[in-house]
Formats: C-alpha cells, structure tokens, sequence
C-alpha cells in the first residue's frame, strides 16, 4: 500500500544486492533505528528498560547466535544457555583478571571463549545427523553448568559462588542507568544483527542453508559439511557468548551458573522456533513475544481467575506459561515452521502488492 | 573390592532404569522417526500421577490399603499414558508426518513443556512419596566371599527385578504378538507397513503407549527411591545419552547401554568425581555418550547410515 | 525538425555525451548505454557495414524485438544512407520473403538464431540476401553458411576502421540529407502484397517533433519499448522522438518479464493499442476476485467513487471539497497503489491508437489518475495527426489536429490529410501512391469521419463502409454501421451486433448478446433460462437491450451527422455469429453482408414492421457436426430522439 | 553445419563394482567417456544408473575398481576434490535447496571460489562485496540462458518442476564444469519440457564445450542426442556403442522388452 516502486530500477548488482533493495524498505528501517535511539529514551520508563527492553534486546540478540545454528544450518542445539555461560563467566574472568581491560574487549573475548566451546561441542556434528547432535549439545549444557559451580575459579572463589561486577563503562561514558544500559546494548545488538545479517546473506550463509536444505547436493557442489557447520557452530556461539556476557554484565550485574540453565537453552530455541526459523528480524518478534507473554500473563490470568471466581497463585501462573509456550511451540511447528516472522514477509509482500492478493 | 562391587551394583540398579525408559525411547524411535525428548517429562508425570492417586483415593474412597491404592492408582496413571498416547498422535504427529528428525524433535519440546505445566498445574509441585512398602532394611550378602560381605538395599533388589521384568515382557511382545510383529514392520519401513495394511496412526498411539508405560514404571520406582519431583526429569532424560551409545534403534543396545551407562557413571562419580569437585554425574553420561560418537557414530549396536541420493 | 537522425545521434552525443541514451535490462540489471556510447555503436557499425559494401540508397532489413543494437543498427544504415525496413520478428518465414525481395535487400540485421533460421530458409526465394548479422550468438557457433556474421565481428572490424578513419562517420552523416529516405515500413494490406510505406527523415522526424512539442517532451521521459519495432507506432515513439527529444528508451529483459519490467521503470510516456490496455483491465479484474471480502468492498466502492469523480479532475474541472478528499483517501488507498502494481505511477502522458476504445476501458485509466489520451494517425502520416490535448481526452473523438497538420473532409466524408510529415510513395508502387496521395499533396486516410462542435476529430468508420439512408425522415443521412455497432458492443451485455440501413428509410440492427454476462445478468435477477438461444429469446433480455439501444441512439442524436443512424428496430439473434458459419472473418470481424443475405429472414421481418418472426438456421458445432437451430425471435422497437444540435 | 570434434578420453571408469551390504548395485562396470562428447547411460530403473554417478563424484565409494579423470586414477572419489576438479551433477528426484531463491541456488553453485574470508563476510567489506558481484553476473549470464529470467527471485520451491529441473541443471552450470552429469533431466517432464530440456542440453554441450554424461530410463529421448550410449542392466553392462549399434544390440533389445518404454 505504502510502496511506490515505479522508477527504482536496479543498474548495478551492489544496488540490488543491499539488505533492503526497496527505497521504502530503506527508510522504514532507518526510522526504526533512529526511533529506538532517540524516541524510546524519551517516551519509556526505568521500569520498561530494565524489566523489558534490555532483556528483550540480549535475548534477541542471543537468538541470533542459536537461528545461525538451527535455523540457517539445521543444526539441532540445546545448549546455547551453556555458551552463553561460558562467554559471561570468561568475560567475567578475562575482567577482573586483566588490569585496565575495556569492557568491550571483555565481551568479545567471552564470546571468543564460548565460541571456541561451541566448535569443541559442535565437533560430533561432523559424525552424526541432527539428533544425536542434541544429546552432544546436551552434554555440553550439564557440563559447563556443573563446571561452573563446582569449580571455584571461574567464581573467582566467591563464597556464594555468585559473579559480580560493577561500575562498567566504555571511554568514559560510566553505564549505570538503565538508559545507559539500554543504549549499550542497543548499539551492540544493531551491529551484531548487521554483521549477522550480512554473514546468512552471503556465501558463508548460503553453504550453511546448503548443507541445511540438502547436504548431500551441497556435497557434490563442493561444500565441505564440515566446514559449513563449525563455522555455524563458531558464528553462533560466539554471539550466543556476547549475549551471555551482556546478560551477565549489563543486566543481571550479580548471577549464578543458574541464570544460564537448559531452560535458558529451551527459551532461546523457543524464541527461535516462535520468532522463524532462518529469519533475522524473526529473532526480534521471537524475543518480544517470550518477554512480553509472562509478563502479560501474570497480569491476566489472576484477572481472568477472578472473573471466574477463582484464585491464580504466581506456582499456576508459572505452570500455565509452560502449557502454552508448549502448546504454541508446536501449533507453529505445525502451522507456520517459519514463525511470525513469515506473517511478516507475508504483510510486507501483500503491501506490496496491495490491492492484490498475489 | 567390595566397595567396588557395592558401587557397581548401584550403578547397575540405576542401569536397569536408564534401559528401561530407554526402551521406550528406541520403541518410539524405530516406530515413528521421533526423538522424543518428552521422554523424561512423561516420566515425571506418570510419576506424579500415581503418588498423586495413591495418596487421594484413600481419602476420597476411605480405604487404608497401601497396596490397593498403588494398584488402582498404578491403572489409572497407565489410563493416563493411553490418553496422552492417544492424544500425542491425534495432535502433533499426525500432522508433522514425513517432517524432519528436527522439527519432531523440537515437537517432543514443545510436548514436554507442555505436561510440565499440565501435570504440575493438576498434581502440584512438591515433593512426593510413593510408598510401594518395599522391605527398606539392606542385607549382607556373599559375606563368605568378603570380609564384611557387601551391602545391599532390599527394595533396590525387588526394584531391579520389577523393572528386569518390565524389559523381558516387552522384549516378549516385540518378539512374539502379532502387534509387536507390526510394530517391527512399521519400524523397519513406514511405507511398506502401510501398503500391507498396518495402521500408522493406531501403530503411534501403542508405541507411545509403551512408552507411556515404561515411564510410569520407571518413575514409579525413582520416585519410591528418591521422592517424586522435578529433578525426576533429568534423571530421566539420561536416557538420551543412553541410547545414542547403544545405537538409536536397537533394543539390546538400549539395554545394554543403559547397564553400562549405569556402572560407568556411578564408578566415575565415585572414583574421579572427588578430584574435581564431584557431581559429575550430571553430564559424565552426555560427555561419554558424545566421545562413543565420535568414534562410532551409529552406536554400538545401531546400524551403519547410507544416503540414497 | 529539418535534420536527420543520425545528426540528432551525434547532436546529444555533443550534449550530452554521458546521458543514458538507451537501458536495457540485460542479466537482472538495467544496462544504460550513455549518447556517446550509443554513437561509438553506430559509428563502428557503420563502418563495419561500410566495409561489408553497404551502399547508399539500398535497404537493410533489421528483424527482432527491441535492442540498443538492433537500433543502432538501423542508424548505422541511415548513416550511411541507407534505407532501414524493419520486420516483424514474430512473421513467419515466407511472409519475409516479398519485403525482401521488393526492396532487393542484400543486407538482414537480425536478433538471434531463431531469425537466422528464417533467412536461411527463404534465402532460396531471396537470391538477393548475402549478408545475414546477428546480435545474439546463442547457438548459431556452428553454423557456417556464406555471409552469416556476427554483429561483434562487424563491430570488431568497424572499431579498427573508425581508428584509420576517425572521420568517417561524420562525413557520411554529412552526407545525408533529410529528404533522403530513411525508413520504410510494410503494412500488411487485407488484400495482395503488403505495401512499403516510404518515409523521409523530415517526413518521420517533423511528426515526431509536433507530437513532442505538442505533450511538452523532455529528455526526462522514460520509454519502454514493449512492441514490435517493426511498427510504426512503436518505431516513432523509441527510435523518431528518442532521437528528436533525447529520452530514455528502456528495453525489456524478455517478452516473458514486461509487466515485471513496466513495473521496475515506470515510464512516464507510455504509449499502448487497446487490446493491451484491455489485458491489463482484465488481470486486474481477475485478481482482484481473489481479493479479500473488505479488499473487494474497498476497491469497488473508491472505483465507482473514481469512475464518478476522476475524469472531471483529469479533464480540470473543479469538484467539490468531499469529493476531492474522497478522492485522495482513495488515491492513497486504492488507486496509488494500482498505479504502482501496473507500472503506472509516473506516466504523465499516455496514449491509445490503432482501434476504437471502449469508454469504459478508456475512463477506467483515466478515473484511476493515468493521463490516457487518444490519438489519430496511421503509417503513411507518420503517426501524429490529431492528437487530444490534456484535460480535452474522450473516449469517441481522437482529438485536435496538432502542429504543421492540416485536414478537411471530402464530400464523401473521407478525412484528408496534410502535413510535413506523409510518406514519399509506396515503394515501387506508382498505382497505390497515386490513390493516396493527391498532387496537391492531400493524403486519402480512407476513414470516414468529421470535426466534433468541440473541435475534435470524430472517426466514424472506413469510407468504403459508410452508406446513405434512402428516402424516410432523413433521406440521404450519413449511415455508419461499424460506429453504430462500436457503440452497441461497448455495453458488457453485447458481444456482436449488426447494423443495416444503407439504402434504406432507417437503421434496424441484429445483437448478439453476451452470454457469460447477460447469463450473470439473469441469475442475478434469479430468471431461469436453458442455453443461450432460450436466453436470447426472453422478454427480460429483450428489454434489457432495449435500453443499451435507446442510450446508444441518444448518444447518436447528439451528432446531427449521426442522428439519421439511430436504430429504430433490433432483434436478439438466437445463435451466436460464428467464423466456423461464415457470419464473422476468422479475425472476428463481421462479415455485414453475409449475413444480411443469411438472415434475409429477420432483415425483412425487421424493415416488414413485423413483431415476431420464426427461423431455423443450420449451424455447425465444434466436432464439426452440423444441425439445425429455430427460435420464434421477437423483435424490437426502440425509442428515437430528436437531434439535439446543428453540425458543426 | 560443422561437425563438432570430440576429443580424447577425459573420464574413464575402470571396473567398477558397488555392493550396499549383501546386494550388489554394480559389478564390473568399465566405460570411458571423450572430451566433448555427450554420452548417455540408459537402462532399465533399478539398473544402477544413478549409483553410477554416485560412484563418479564420490557420494558412493565403490568396493573395486578405479576411475581415471583427466590421467589421475582415484581408487575412489571424494566430492568436494571432484567438484574442484570440475565435475558437476544434477539429481533424478530433484535436490535443490528449497529455502533459497534461484538465483542463490545457482550461487551456491560458485562456492568453490569464493576467497574471502568470514570477517570480509560479515563486513561486506571491498572485497567481499567485489566477489559477490562478480559472482552474480556469472549466475546470471546462466539465468539468461536458461531463460529463467522471470524467476530469479523465486523461492525454487514455489516453481514448477519443469523448472525446477532447469534450476538444477543451472545450480551444475554455475559450476562451470568440465563434465556435467546429468540424472534422468527429463524425468516426468511433459513433450516441450523435454524437448527444451534437449536444447539446452545440446547447447551446452556446443556453447562451453562441455563433457556431458546423461542418464536416461527412457531410450528414445537420448538416442538422438547423444554420441554414445552405454547400457546397463541389473548392475551389469550389457552394451557400449553408437546409439545405432546398441539399438540393434539383441541384448539390450531384451533388456528393453517389456519395459514400457
């Protein structure tokens, strides 16, 4: 409806290659951005930031790292919470062990960290199909949640066994409000999605969905499987470990190994599974909607309880979030294996076709 | 020596359920293609289920009798299974036939999480007891042979016959029933089974079913042991290593591999947990299971995998 | 516009030396061809032509869809004198053969194998043809029949000579004057050979310039050149005025992608037939059907508010406040969006030519905000005779004579034209050019026709169709059955009708209806009906026409000229006109006469005053089986009106 | 027209035999295919024409036997070094990567040479992004030739499968082999699909040169296109020749008989 793409004709391959060929695309998403910049820190809350957003960002942005794995490659995980684990515990080592290290670079390396976790994990995954890799990945949730209690190191010895940090900053610019937090995060998950999106557009992106729609044809084309699976394991676990470590760093400050447990691991696939399967802007709707629906249904369900005349303890309201993120996950892998995100595509393609159907 | 003995015969016991729920697990597997990864979640609820009853249906029908109210309660929660099994198959499998091992795979998630909530929504979350009455006392056995003999549990004896039991009957039906017979067609090859006449669907809902039994049985004997609760399902899903090492489709494997996961375990936790901070038994399952991988990707006892193209 | 086109080539390539000349979508992108590029094309290709002994005055024959190379071909011969004749690329082989040998043509420009494949096969007939060039080399590596070349080689070896040469290419264009001939365009006539239709570089570029000036070209227009430049229609609007105005011309990927390729351009001249237009309606139709209900409903209600309001603001008028905002809520949500799906978003002019329009057609695109206009010409006047202004489009005129054109009307209703801009003769045909072309320099267009009070030019008919009535009220009145029919079978309900009156007191015409609409029309109204000739015999239909003939004949009072052909009495015939009886040409024309002799019946019953008349008609039916059909037909009188105005 | 020259033996496969298990899907199987030429496989189904590909660009390893490309002998082939060296295949029952549009389906056929590495990936960095577009304009010089233009953008899924084959045959053309083995093209094809199929195929085979070696159940399409013809049934090889000579061999004739062909 809003498309007007008379005239914008493509005279070079660079032109037709861009993220967003269409000009309105274009200008939609730079809105966006500038929105989420400038207008949100405006119009929103302490309580949205910390509650909702910063949350909803690192969960997007860990949802990434897990579609890079599942979603692009085919590649089963149930262990992205451990490589979360490792890159906020590694970057919790590298900075209270190296004097004067940047924040930055303390993230990263976590996500260096958990990215050479992920390729010591996904190494089965050359032997053997999809569903023994998720015992593999398994394997690797209990372990680094047990080595992350049992040995004290990785606490730096902390009694409680909790990791801490405080007063973050990046050239001078000291991270302590929520605000602050928000646009850190901000900045790291736009850039990340950038390079993300850039990686699953490009050759590297190709191989995988190669090898994840028909890995024999991609064999005799040349794609090495094994090749095109430790890099989706090291792409993915390296930005699953960066959003592990700005969970730890930026938003919870103070965690145990049990911020990262499997259901960590399930969320993220749910996020994936909700959000779509191959789609980057699917992670987005994918975090929104884990974030947004406990929240909601803490709101609605004692209110509907009442309605009924019954009382709703916080235990039900838990236990009814278990039933219907279950029950959703396979009414989508039924319905719609592509997630909100192909209701997206689909809008976007109906506007541009608008009036017509098709 | 006899602490080793004893240690072993603790991993056994342990084994035993691992190859129990296993079973069902490879049942499921070889019939439909599914790697349920609700395995552990049934087993919690049919778990839940019975301690449950066990504990209402004196109250509601005032009756005393341990035994009856395990029993009855012990058929209703296998009620329960049917209905799960039957439910499973009408809603989720039939309307992913023929999708990849994955996206079933994420199914059997969503299905997990989904009794997850239902059966603590309807149960409760505590903790919960099942008391089969079993004798508690230990006994000294083969003290001829050691100073001191070794030390053994009583209802870890009668436990490990039950569920040695469990695996010999259905060892049984596979071999000898004509339903069992089917189940095999259906497992070695969907098509064929079809064009013959066996009925998919009906075929899903037994092997769930079985499953559904295996469960209950296994959690019915972990829950006597340890209490009924959530960590039941962890404990559970060790049948997922389990059955890769002993080869995703083949029964003895399951058994096997499940003794073997059982004792290694149990001796690793005894031996070099200490050295590292104990607990290993949490993932030294997965980490060994993940290793056989490497070197045998099939399993033990599976069978090799070729690509038609 | 005294010059000659390659002149106009080398002219925007002074200018404008880095301006897109041409575009075309070739390997998923828009490939531009800069005016400097566009000469160098030329330049070489002449002097690769040159060197093959292409000589001045002789004919080149360019066959295949539009491509900068193939245009660049037919400036190359102009450049060099030479006469360019493009072909259909879509005729068959044996129907190459007369051009061909008519202009003894030795040299075929031709786009790619499928082309070569042809010349090859009529080279026997054409002993002539020596060299065939062909742009796309696919598939034709090993062939290696005597002067079959690649255009690249002619382009290599040309590049080498312009080097020795630098100035070789001016001088020949210097050379050329603009009375030299510069193309020539068979058009196919219904009877005996097509006809070459000569024209100079003055006579092509002059209309081209009248038609620029008179829609205000720039050299900002964007063109796609969708038709067979063997055309004239698409040969003046991407080769004549390209040149003359220096625009854009894009060419499409394949025929396969255009309406993709429409769709990415947006040109902002577009020009189409009908028919085209009459698709486009049609897929727009369809798939809006599979619409959503609220879509549905939306679409229906802005258009018919479109169809209420938009001609009046297209034609300038001032509409009220409501229905101007109406009007832009619609805009935004309906006929924008339209715009952009078709491709029409930036079309400033648009024209439609060659056939009569449907004024619902013609009103559709212009109510959804597309500037389509009509306009009048033909082959011998280069196009440009009348054309509507912006503001003055209707749907039955063809508008005002434009620059530099001069017309009057022979007693006999045929419209005469004059102007800069008609064809030099009929290639060797002195008999031909004599009967069109008067000393004085009058062109016989052979349509019947005359100026509106508006002052548009009204095509009613051909001349040869046009009769008189004979004595009755208007004795002697000008008698236009295929206008009468036109307007007739603009109604959806009627698909062929027949109009007699020649020699007769009054008009009285015979109607097919349509039956998938009248069929829609009855269930509608829940009346049963069993087949088509039951449904052709019900009163209800009967009246239904009725009324599409009263409107006709008081659109028809409005001419005092037309007046006289209203229709006084009709019928509903009970079987539909059919090409396999003989009733319609094979083209789905009608053939008047015989069914005048065919249905004499009816023709009587019709003039005899009678209200009822039985006929059984043979028919023959798709398996070729022949039976009978009869119907009891009733006929019909239909309300006449006084004319209303004096002629202009 | 010119006659085209065939030049010497480029892939010759010597003794081949292939056992899954017990059942043995080749034995002793031997032919050599010419540069240039296009030579057919036909045979009955089930007669092992596809493992036989399989064997030449290493998805199946067969027990014995060697196979000869341009003077290297491999005991057997591994796939990716087969693609290096510019072997390219299409599949029987379709095997395109149903996620992606056509146009990347046929880039992954140029993976092979893509050299900048994840970060310059990630970046789209100079080089990377140069690569891309070089790249593209191969692919879509292949689009233009397979007439798929109207397609480019397409998820493949959402095609029919006429072209669908012709994606497949254009994914292997991206590859710009030096033998294209070809897995029953026309298979389920309707008669201007396969006569399309047919041209493109010849084209190919006279606009690049290329060694085709083509598998085909069904006799009568291949026999006049290509220049040899082997024969297998049952895993065995029961004819090598000019499509005049195996025609007339008696059994072959037998092979055939009764088959619906």
């Amino acid at each position: 409806m809003f498309y007007r793409e008379n005239g914008q004709f493509q005279t070079s391959y660079q032109a037709d290659q861009q993220i967003f060929p269409v000009r309105q695309d274009r200008l939609a998403i730079l809105a966006l951005i500038a929105f989420a910049f400038v207008g949100v820190p405006l119009l929103a809350d302490e309580y949205l930031f910390r509650a909702i957003l910063v949350p909803f960002l690192i969960l997007a942005l860990a949802a990434i790292g897990v579609n890079v794995l599942v979603g692009y490659c085919g590649q089963i995980s149930l262990g992205s919470g451990a490589f979360m684990a490792v890159g906020a515990y590694m970057a919790y080592n590298v900075f209270i062990r190296v004097a004067e290290v940047p924040l930055i670079v303390a993230l990263l390396a976590g996500g260096l960290c958990a990215m050479l976790a992920g390729i010591a994990f996904g190494i089965p995954s050359l032997r053997v199909k999809g569903l023994y890799l998720a015992v593999a990945t398994l394997a690797a949730q209990f372990f680094f949640d047990w080595l992350f209690v049992r040995v004290p190191w990785f606490t730096n010895h902390s009694p409680a066994g909790t990791a801490e940090v405080s007063n973050l900053g990046m050239l001078g610019w000291s991270i302590d409000t929520p605000l602050d937090k928000y646009l850190f995060v901000l900045g790291f998950v736009v850039v990340f999605a950038w390079l993300a999106k850039n990686l699953v557009r490009g050759p590297i992106g190709r191989e995988w969905m190669a090898i994840r729609d028909m890995d024999v044809a991609a064999a005799v084309i040349g794609i090495r499987p094994m090749y095109a699976k430790l890099t989706a394991f090291a792409v993915s676990s390296f930005i699953v470990g960066v959003a592990g470590a700005l969970w730890a760093f930026i938003h919870l400050g103070s965690w145990e190994p049990l911020a990262f447990d499997i259901n960590r691991s399930f969320q993220l696939l749910f996020i994936v599974i909700i959000g779509g399967l191959g789609s980057i802007v699917g992670c987005f709707f994918g975090a929104a909607f884990i974030v947004i629906t406990p929240i909601a249904l803490n709101q609605m369900l004692p209110w509907l309880g009442a309605l009924a005349g019954v009382r709703i303890s916080t235990a039900m309201v838990g236990h009814a979030e278990l039933m219907i993120f279950g029950a959703l996950i396979v009414w989508f892998l039924i319905k719609e294996p592509h997630g909100l995100a192909r209701y997206w595509s689909l809008t976007r393609h109906k506007l541009r076709l608008w009036p017509f159907p098709h | 020596m006899g602490f080793f003995l004893e240690t072993v015969f603790a991993g056994l016991m342990n084994g035993v359920l691992y190859a129990l729920v296993a079973l069902g697990f490879v049942l499921i597997f070889k019939a439909s293609g599914v790697f349920n990864f609700a395995q552990g979640a049934m087993v919690l609820f049919a778990a839940l289920a019975m301690a449950r009853f066990a504990e209402w249906l004196p109250q509601w029908l005032g009756f005393q009798s341990v035994l009856l109210a395990n029993v009855i309660a012990f058929m209703i929660a296998a009620a329960l299974m049917l209905v799960f099994a039957w439910a499973v198959e009408r809603l989720v499998l039939r309307h992913l036939v023929n999708q990849e091992g994955v996206t079933l795979l994420m199914a059997t998630l969503g299905i997990t999480f989904f009794i997850d909530g239902f059966g603590q929504t309807v149960f409760g979350s505590d903790i919960y007891s099942i008391n089969l009455g079993l004798p508690k006392e230990p006994v000294f056995i083969l003290e001829s042979l050691f100073p001191g003999g070794l030390l053994i549990n009583q209802d870890d004896l009668v436990t490990a016959v039950m569920a040695m039991a469990m695996v010999a009957l259905l060892t049984l039906f596979f071999q000898k029933t004509g339903t069992g017979r089917a189940l095999r067609a259906v497992a070695d090859n969907h098509q064929a089974a079809q064009s013959v006449g066996i009925p998919l669907g009906r075929m899903w809902v037994i092997v769930w079913f079985i499953a559904g039994l295996t469960a209950l049985v296994a959690g019915m004997i972990w829950g006597a042991k340890m209490g009924v609760q959530f960590a039941l399902t962890f404990v559970a899903l060790k049948a997922l290593p389990v059955i890769i090492l002993g080869g995703l489709t083949s029964v003895p494997g399951a058994i096997v591999a499940g003794l073997i996961i059982g004792v290694t375990e149990q001796l690793a936790e005894v031996y070099i947990g200490p050295l590292v901070g104990g607990g290993i038994q949490i993932w030294f399952a997965y980490v060994l299971a993940m290793v056989v991988l490497l070197f045998r990707p099939q399993g033990l006892f599976g069978e090799k995998i070729i690509d038609r193209v | 516009m005294r010059t000659t086109f390659p002149r106009r080539l080398l002219e925007h390539s002074v200018q404008r030396p880095r301006a897109a000349a041409m575009r075309e979508k070739r390997y998923g992108i828009w490939q531009a061809i800069d005016w400097q590029g566009m000469a160098a094309l030329a330049s070489e290709l002449a002097a690769g032509l040159h060197q093959r002994g292409l000589r001045r005055g002789e004919h080149l024959v360019v066959i295949g869809a539009n491509r900068p190379r193939l245009y660049a071909a037919m400036l190359a011969a102009q450049a060099l004198g030479a006469i360019a004749v493009p072909l259909y690329q879509d005729a068959a082989a044996a129907e190459c053969v007369f051009p061909l040998t008519n202009a003894e043509v030795r040299f075929a420009v031709v786009e790619d194998q499928e082309q070569v494949d042809k010349m090859l096969e009529i080279r026997p007939q054409c002993p002539l043809l020596e060299h065939i060039l062909f742009d796309d080399p696919r598939g034709l590596r090993n062939y290696d029949e005597p002067g079959l070349a690649a255009l690249e080689e002619l382009f290599a070896s040309g590049r080498v000579f312009v080097q020795q040469h630098p100035d070789f290419f001016q001088e020949q264009v210097d050379q050329t004057q603009p009375d030299d001939v510069a193309a020539m365009f068979f058009t196919s006539g219904t009877t005996g050979n097509p006809k070459g239709v000569v024209h100079t570089h003055a006579t092509l570029l002059d209309r081209a310039a009248a038609g620029a000036q008179f829609d205000k070209l720039t050299e900002n227009e964007e063109v796609l050149a969708y038709l067979p430049p063997a055309w004239i229609g698409q040969n003046i609007f991407s080769y004549a005025q390209w040149l003359a105005c220096g625009y854009v011309v894009n060419c499409p990927e394949s025929a396969a992608t255009v309406t993709i390729d429409l769709k990415e351009i947006g040109p902002t001249y577009y020009f189409a037939p009908p028919r085209v237009l009459e698709g486009l309606l049609t897929s727009v139709t369809i798939r809006m059907e599979d619409a959503s209900a609220l879509k549905r409903r939306l679409y229906r209600y802005f258009m018919a508010h479109a169809s209420r309001v938009g001609p009046a603001l297209m034609d300038g008028q001032t509409i009220g406040a409501g229905d101007r905002l109406l009007y832009a809520l619609g805009n935004l949500l309906v006929y924008g969006p339209l715009r952009n799906t078709l491709g029409f978003s930036r079309v400033r002019v648009a024209y439609t030519a060659g056939e009569a329009i449907g004024p619902d057609l013609f009103t559709f695109y212009r109510s959804i905000g597309i500037n389509l206009k009509q306009l009048y010409g033909s082959t011998e006047t280069a196009v440009f005779v009348c054309l509507q202004p912006d503001h003055e489009a209707r749907a039955d005129t063809v508008g005002v004579p434009c620059a530099g054109v001069e017309i009057k009307l022979a007693a006999d209703g045929e419209i005469l034209v004059r102007s800069a801009g008609l064809l030099k003769e009929y290639y060797k045909n002195e008999k031909a050019t004599r009967e069109v072309l008067t000393a004085d320099g009058w062109y016989h267009t052979s349509d019947a026709g005359f100026i509106d009070a508006s002052g548009h030019l009204k095509i009613i008919d051909r001349i040869k169709d046009v009769g008189r009535l004979r004595g009755g009220a208007n004795d002697g009145a000008l008698f236009a059955p295929k206008y009468v029919e036109n307007k007739l079978k603009f109604f959806p309900y009627i698909k062929e009708a027949v109009a007699f009156g020649d020699g007769r007191e009054k008009v009285c015409a015979m109607i097919n209806i349509d039956a998938e609409a009248v069929g829609s029309w009855a269930e509608r109204r829940n009346l049963p009906y069993a087949g088509y000739t039951d449904l052709a015999g019900k009163p209800e239909v009967l009246q239904l026409i009725k009324d599409c003939v009263e409107q006709v004949n008081a659109d028809l009072s409005r001419d005092a000229l037309l007046a006289g052909s209203q229709i006084h009495r009709f019928l509903v015939l009970h079987k539909e006109l059919d090409p396999d009886d003989g009733e319609l040409t094979r083209t789905n024309k009608v053939r008047r006469a015989y069914i005048g002799e065919k249905y004499a019946l009816l023709v009587d019953a019709l003039y005899g005053g009678l209200s009822e008349q039985f006929i059984e008609t043979p028919v023959r039916f798709e398996d070729g089986r022949s039976g009978k059909v009869s119907a009891r037909l009733r006929l019909g009188e239909a309300r006449t009106y006084a004319s209303v105005q004096q002629a202009a | 027209m010119a006659p085209k020259k065939i030049g010497d033996v480029i892939l010759d496969v010597r003794n081949i035999s292939l056992r899954f298990g017990g059942v043995k899907a080749l034995s002793d199987i031997s032919f050599d295919v010419r540069e240039h030429e296009i030579r057919a496989i036909i045979g009955p189904n089930g007669a092992g024409k596809s493992s036989m590909l399989n064997c030449i660009n290493g998805v199946y390893k067969p027990q014995e036997g060697s196979i000869t490309f341009r003077g290297q002998t491999f005991r057997h082939m591994n796939s990716r070094q087969v693609a290096q060296m510019g072997v390219a295949r299409t599949f029987q029952n379709l095997a395109l990567f149903k996620g992606m549009s056509v146009i990347d389906n046929l880039m992954t056929g140029r993976n092979l040479r893509i050299r900048s590495n994840l970060l310059l990936q990630a970046l789209r960095w100079g080089p990377a992004e140069r690569e891309e577009v070089e790249h593209r304009e191969k692919v879509e010089h292949i689009i233009d030739f397979l007439e798929i233009q109207a397609y480019r953008k397409t998820p493949v899924g959402q095609l029919p499968y006429g072209l669908q084959k012709r994606v497949d045959l254009g994914r292997a053309l991206a590859m710009e082999p030096q033998v294209l083995l070809l897995d029953e093209p026309m298979a389920g094809m309707n008669v201007e699909e396969k006569q399309d199929m047919c041209r493109f195929v010849l084209d190919v085979n006279d606009e690049f040169g290329t060694t085709i070696v083509l598998i085909e159940h069904d006799m009568s399409v291949v026999m006049d296109i290509s220049d040899r013809v082997v024969v297998l049934d049952y895993g065995k090889k029961i004819g090598d020749g000019s499509a005049d000579e195996v025609r007339a061999n008696p059994d072959v004739i037998r092979a055939y008989l009764g088959t619906s062909h």
